[in-house]
């Protein structure tokens, strides 16, 4: 075909790609988004192989093997992949793009004819490409490493702020020097690459646990930049703008992410630098995983059966018109949504039915202790709300324990277990609740009806 | 100086496709809810995989002789599939759980 | 002018409260009140006299008024006691008691009788049967919460949990609705029903349910065969109503027909079904009540069932009872007097249907 | 075992109802029910035998029970009609009236009393103060708001604008939260003090207004003067509940403290100084009263001032007390009493506490 | 200046006109998105102006005339404008954008050098800027006549979807057939311009009162797509961009404000052409308007002071709950909120009363119905909540009204009323209400509940 | 056929550009409420005044003597410039209701 058709089809795949992203932003496309996106994706790929050069040699068949064996990699892996072991694929395939940037621009390095003008765009462009892509690639890899646990998130380098901007300045120069030489010097690139990997290393060595994702989209960001820089060898634009693409919404991401955990792009950086937010725990059961807003709105709305466990904490918050609205909204959506009264839970006999009667939730959404417990192997979601004792799995196992034999609410038999409270506090009770660690279980932090509205408005724009 | 006005003298229809296309990378994903942000993150990673045509550029245009460059290629190509089919895929089976349909 | 008022007899209630004194006497009249009037609604002769009302016996009203107030009327001999050219306000009920009417035209005073106030718009002020009703309504779910061996409430609690009480009210007036709303924030479980068409979504505006036959409104929709299916209709209806009759731990009635006896909604097999412990206000006592077992006044007990006959309910919250009878008489003086000068004019529907005799002349017609 | 459940002599309740008859038969329990125990709770004999009781004169009961149940002690010289081995479980309150313990220790038998059950987490599902202090606090609102001449809440009507009556709560325990609870459901401005300090979070959590000094808390963070400042913080405080009581239209009080006479926190000053009109509820009636003029199970009237002194109201809703009452002790039972067996097992701080006199010995330490 | 800076200043400006649309679609940027954007325009006239095109005669004087000329007449219109008369002055304004694009297609298509090539993206170009120029300026000038009302929305073509349709063919084939000649041919592109302008005239005559904003927001987008037009003339960037942006939020605006209405824009425009939508009112005094929740929300979150008066229906529906809900939302902005209850509202004495206090609204919210009328002259919104007769000025002044004498809150002295009912239908009293066809009022229809739901929504987005 | 491909050859980066700003130009404005549409019309309205430096270009090309362009383009100018300025000074009169700040 001739090429400005084949021009003109890269920009229907570069359409596919602006429409696939601003599908994955929204839950209710994001899966048509990401197809699209890949569409797009196929689509690019196949121009490509038949994109008229000229006379080329092609080299099918090693196309072909590459793409074969990538395919088969891919897809098993990501087929095997457990559910809880997602962010480390992101990690290690956002890993291997960059380590293709890298060698395209390294190749590309060592093909320039000799005698190009070096303090060039075009040669600025492969360096670029070079330092980003090593970056990307590097990083990635010691990003999955800590994610996976093999790498101990406490090996730490001496005052790592002042290796990675020396080695940053160190790099900035070489990539200089480079332009200014008299002559093309393929081994000189190879050491800035050496340098770059390095960088990648240390950049990301020193951000530890919760910080994670931030950086791995930080580094996708990076892919994607480097896509673009190797587009911008070739002059494609499908790459270019693919590439700038990720990288704009890869670094907004990377920005948004930092938002919601309250910091700022720069502190999660410089506070991994200098390792400053990272506590390390050796008391490893007793982690403690927060749940957001907007995960906790997504999970209640696409669920099918949620039940709703208040206590003392509800009322404290005066949170239970806050928590019918939740409830109205949920049912609107098509979730089933009941709430079990613990005979104990608030502070006088019949404390939730006051609050619940008063919010106007019809009695028959108000299942018993001994109903409720029958219906959670089957609920998708338990959301306790301001409860504690009542929910204590300790009254079950603990004879020590002051509530030893009262019998609880046992929300630990449903799938998942979010539970609103403002801090690790203890209930009335006084005593630890082991819960707030379980498997299932997911700490949203902060007063009742805050957070509850937080949902709210969530669950409306999601 | 002048090499920069040189090069946006070059380029600056580029320019404005850089720009262009940023401003729309932030513009397409405001507002993408926190649930989203990891499905988000691996759906742009796979589209960083872009970065395929350029290996596939490079192959084609290679000698068939010269093996350097036709091995690293394949890697490049190997890799860059690796990201692509796997970002898609794992991206999928994350936005599994969007799949119900709401009822009213 | 000068205006008296009377000390009830039967009534813990007073009809003008010392507030309202006040406002009279700004609009230049002279205000009497008989001694110990508002004792037993916690209004003092002090406060009267701080409100510059003349404390007086009952004699002095009687002789000096030209404008004498009271709740329930006087008995008839105390009507000859009255000025000629008195004017009486109160509430007479010719419609139950027409008897009243040549006691009143002999004394030839003028009758005002609130209670046939047309119910317009703008009298809704004037009204004190909406008023008085609307305090019944209340005060009969109290006294039924205190008769109740039960909760009102749903309440889960350690020693198990207590289901929430029924409570039906038939009759979804001013009364009936006012016990609906009062039910429902105790948390009782409240149904209701009514004759009147509009009744239903008043109910429903209370978040109460309305009792209905399943498809009414289909066999509605589908027209023409209308007065059969409403013969039908009605006798599901009943059937449906004595069902739930039973199933309901409190029973409220209020249906009244004007001028008639009240109708009869509970029969006596009915209450027999009711469970133990269960309790029946019946605010149409007064009109012989809306449950057969009603008696007047008395707090009865059938095979376990408690049925309260004590139909003036008002009295039993005389403060507020009092304040809103005041406010509503206050309300209604300014429609024939002006800077204290009676102005009696036919024209003014409220004047025309309220003056049942004037001057001696009987205008009321049943 | 053989199960003997008392008429009560003095109260509306029964210890046990039908329902639970059949859960402990299901236990391989005998149960023997005096004739017309239930009676006046609306449970009738009829409801007993068909649960599988057996209907027995009072008599039988104590010649033949192993087990025996009553809500309140019997007389002294009925306790000396029971077996020797008998089991007797009832509310003795040894910290009121010790003169009891050396009678039960000559009868011989074993007494558990309900009221020494400690009020620790798991024992909540037999804790019979709090079931029954629950239904007298929500009660306490029912009566106060029969006795009051107002409304309790707030009415924007064509007769002017009612406002809501002010309720004071003293006292926020169990009875107390829930009078806090009813009385805010029935649209009353709600008020409450307490001196315990869970007690303001908790009198929050119910949506009414805590009673505190200004500034108290500044006062408690500038620490050092903590003794000195207390003092005059407990000074302002009480004055600012006799300010408080004086503006207020309703007064529950539900001050105990156990084994001592009630606290007085309402003077008769400042009854005085109280509106016509007010009404208190005094729920420590039975231990002196927390107000002066406060007669126990009486209601008088001082200065128009309605005090309510019946302490006991859950006798008043006995339907529910009494099957509140029924599965506490069923839980209770359930402690020492296995498969018809009794267990008494002293390591248990339930048993222990609760169990006053063990087979002649007194076990009780006041 | 060099060029490239130059035109690297002129991606400057797109980029503030990016921004500055971006930032008008949010209330709280909206303004500083118009500076934005009118800061985008000085940017890139400057730079228009001193962009160095060679030895060019400049004519600096003619083109400052113009520019003072223009900016006095648009400044002096601008500030003399009534609010009301908003929407005629951006329709006229855009009519003179549509001229300008034809005026300099016209005058380019006549400078063409002899022997240009007529089948050619260039003369394509010229000839589609004279035709959109002129249909965005005639059509714009009518639909500013017809919402000036001097031009009778009764005028009516015979048959006008025909007419357009052959009219616009017509028009295609003339466009074709001059750039199939062999020669320029100046005076045929005149006659174009005629069918062009009689086109735009015959497009907007037929639709109708209410859709007229649709149209001039289709009109403005027809001018920006013109200037993209001229744009492609000159191979200026920044006129293609600018003018692209303008055609494409235009387009997408105009599709927005179909949707708010719930039609499809097909259906404005055929129906405007078949004339079906437009139901000319006679009874002139007699006129409802309608709210949207948008603008509603808008209204409300941008107030000092609101007053809710709720009524009967807040009752029927239940939306006790959401009116508080709303309420407290409100607080949140800063807005004061109110309640003003009348005696009788609702069908029982105290019945808003009721439903208040079970949604918990604290009773020093509530006023009576004389307070409020005090309150009312400082009050910017009237939140009229299923109320009817309680706010029926008939009671004032119709002494043959059923009601006439019954004290009312007098709603009308506050600067805003927005009432929510269902229908038109009457209250208990079954008397029409003045109040809806007043100056201050807009209906917002449907279920309280339902409403004030959206509502919600709406504030929590705007 | 063959000058839709001449075109496409010629105007490739164009047609990127075009496609960028025309889905810039829809996503910059979605989700707009519908109080906005107005002012954000007006707004749209006074860039498209952007016309105005075609006639700035048109008259500074034009020989001093063209009466016919230098008029027409003297009529382009104020035409544009009064869309542009008044186009600009009503949207900001129109957004003045939304100058009140929020106070949390
Ligand atoms: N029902 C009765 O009659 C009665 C009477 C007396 C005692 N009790 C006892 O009370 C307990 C009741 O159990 P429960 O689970 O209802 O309550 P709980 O065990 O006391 O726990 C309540 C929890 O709510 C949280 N909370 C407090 N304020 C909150 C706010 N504003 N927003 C969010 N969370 C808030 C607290 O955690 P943070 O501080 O971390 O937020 C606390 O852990 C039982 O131990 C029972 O034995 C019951
Ligand atoms: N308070 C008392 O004691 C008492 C007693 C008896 C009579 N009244 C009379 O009742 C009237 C009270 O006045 P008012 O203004 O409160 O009520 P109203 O005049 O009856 O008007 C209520 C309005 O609410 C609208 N509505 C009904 N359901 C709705 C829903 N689900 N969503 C939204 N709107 C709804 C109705 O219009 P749509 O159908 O168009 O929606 C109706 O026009 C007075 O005339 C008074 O005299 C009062």
């Amino acid at each position: 075909m001739e090429r400005p058709i084949l021009d003109f089809l890269y920009l229907v795949s570069i359409v596919f790609f602006i429409v696939g992203l601003r599908g994955l932003s929204h839950p209710e496309s994001a899966r048509r988004g990401n197809l699209l996106a890949a569409a797009g994706m196929i689509l690019a790929i196949i121009i490509t192989l038949f994109y008229p050069f000229g006379n080329t040699p092609n080299n099918y068949g090693w196309i072909a093997g590459g793409i074969l064996v990538g395919t088969v990699i891919g897809s098993v892996a990501a087929i095997k992949v457990k559910m809880t072991k997602m962010p480390e694929m992101v990690s290690i395939f956002n890993g291997f793009g960059g380590a293709c940037t890298m060698l395209i621009a390294i190749t590309e390095f060592r093909t320039l004819p000799p005698g190009t003008e070096l303090l060039s765009g075009q040669v600025f462009t492969v360096i670029f490409s070079v330092f980003i892509g090593s970056v990307a690639f590097s990083g990635s890899l010691v990003a999955y490493g800590k994610l996976d646990g093999f790498l101990r998130d406490s090996i730490r380098l001496p005052f790592p702020q002042i290796v990675n901007g020396v080695l940053l300045l160190v790099i900035i120069f070489f990539g200089g020097y480079i332009m200014m030489m008299d002559e093309l010097n393929y081994t000189i690139v190879l050491i800035l690459l050496g340098l770059s990997i390095i960088y990648g290393i240390t950049f990301v060595m020193p951000i530890g646990g919760g910080d994670m994702p931030v950086v791995i989209s930080l580094l996708n960001s990076f892919t994607g930049i480097g896509a673009a820089a190797a587009g911008l060898i070739y002059g494609n634009q499908v790459m270019i703008v693919g590439g700038i693409l990720v990288g704009a919404s890869g670094t907004f991401l990377t920005i948004l992410m930092c938002e919601a955990m309250n910091r700022s792009l720069i502190n999660v950086i410089i506070g991994g630098l200098g390792a400053t937010t990272f506590t390390g725990g050796d008391d490893k059961d007793k982690v403690v995983k927060e749940a957001s807003h907007g995960d906790t709105a997504i999970l209640l709305k696409y669920s099918q059966k949620v039940l709703i466990v208040p206590g003392y904490g509800l009322a404290v918050a005066q949170a239970q018109h806050a928590c019918h609205e939740l409830e109205s909204m949920l049912e609107k959506e098509g979730v089933q949504v009941r709430y079990g009264i613990h005979p104990v839970a608030g502070r006088m006999p019949g404390h939730m039915n006051v609050l619940l009667a008063e919010a106007d939730v019809p009695y028959d959404k108000l299942l018993e202790m001994e109903e409720a417990n029958k219906e959670l192997p089957t609920t998708d979601v338990v959301l306790v709300i301001g409860a504690n004792d009542v929910v204590n799995p300790a009254a079950k196992t603990d004879t020590g324990s002051p509530i030893y034999g009262m019998p609880i609410i046992d929300v630990e038999m449903a799938k998942n277990v979010i539970i609103m409270k403002r801090s690790m506090r203890t209930g009335y009770a006084g005593i630890d609740n082991p819960l707030f660690y379980g498997d299932k279980t997911k700490m949203l932090f902060g007063d009742a009806k805050d957070s509850l509205n937080k949902l709210k408005s969530e669950i409306s724009n999601a | 100086m002048e090499i920069i006005i040189q090069f946006i003298t070059e380029n600056i229809v580029m320019l404005y496709i850089l720009v262009l296309a940023i401003y729309l990378g932030m513009e397409v994903i405001s507002k993408v809810p926190t649930v989203l942000h990891t499905p988000l993150m691996s759906g742009a990673n796979a589209v960083s995989g872009v970065v395929i045509i350029g290996a596939i550029w490079l192959i084609r245009n290679a000698e068939p002789d010269n093996y350097f460059v036709l091995i690293i290629g394949f890697f490049g190509i190997a890799l860059a599939s690796i990201n692509v089919v796997g970002g898609f895929a794992v991206t999928n089976r994350m936005l599994e759980m969007f799949k119900k349909k709401k009822k009213k | 002018m000068q205006i008296g008022i009377l000390k009830e007899t039967n009534d813990q209630r007073v009809s003008i409260v010392p507030e309202t004194v006040q406002k009279l006497i700004d609009e230049n009249n002279v205000v009497m009140i008989e001694e110990g009037a508002g004792e037993e609604s916690f209004y003092s002769d002090d406060l009267y006299g701080e409100a510059g009302g003349r404390i007086v016996k009952r004699k002095d009203i009687f002789d000096k008024s030209e404008v004498l107030i009271s709740i329930k009327p006087v008995e008839d001999d105390e009507i000859s006691k009255m000025k000629k050219s008195a004017v009486y306000i109160t509430s007479f009920q010719p419609f139950l008691n027409d008897k009243i009417l040549p006691v009143l035209g002999d004394a030839g005073i003028t009758a005002m009788s609130l209670d046939m106030i047309p119910r317009i718009s703008i009298a809704q002020s004037m009204d004190v049967l909406s008023s008085m009703a609307s305090i019944s309504g209340y005060k009969a779910v109290l006294l039924a919460g205190t008769h109740l061996p039960r909760y009102f409430p749903m309440l889960t609690t350690a020693a198990g949990s207590i289901p929430p009480s029924k409570i039906l009210i038939l009759g979804a007036g001013v009364a009936g609705l006012q016990a609906i709303a009062t039910a429902r924030r105790l948390g009782a479980m409240v149904e209701a029903f009514d004759t009147r068409l509009a009744a239903r979504e008043e109910v429903q505006s209370l978040g109460a349910k309305f009792v209905e036959v399943e498809g009414a409104r289909d066999d509605k929709a589908a027209g023409g065969y209308a007065v059969e299916q409403t013969e039908e209709y009605k006798n599901k209806q009943k059937e449906l109503i004595a069902e739930h009759i039973a199933k309901s731990d409190v029973v409220i009635t209020t249906a009244l027909l004007r001028g008639k006896r009240a109708p009869v909604l509970i029969t006596k097999e009915m209450v027999h079904r009711m469970r133990p412990g269960s309790v029946i206000v019946d605010l149409a006592a007064i009109a012989g009540g809306n449950c057969e077992y009603t008696q007047k006044d008395k707090i009865v007990k059938e095979k376990n069932v408690t049925i309260i006959g004590i139909s003036e309910l008002s009295s039993t919250v005389p403060m507020h009872a009092s304040q809103l009878y005041s406010k509503n008489i206050l309300n209604y003086l300014k429609v024939f007097i002006r800077e204290g000068q009676l102005a009696l004019d036919f024209d003014k529907e409220i004047i025309s249907s309220s003056c049942i005799v004037h001057e001696g002349v009987i205008k009321y017609k049943s």
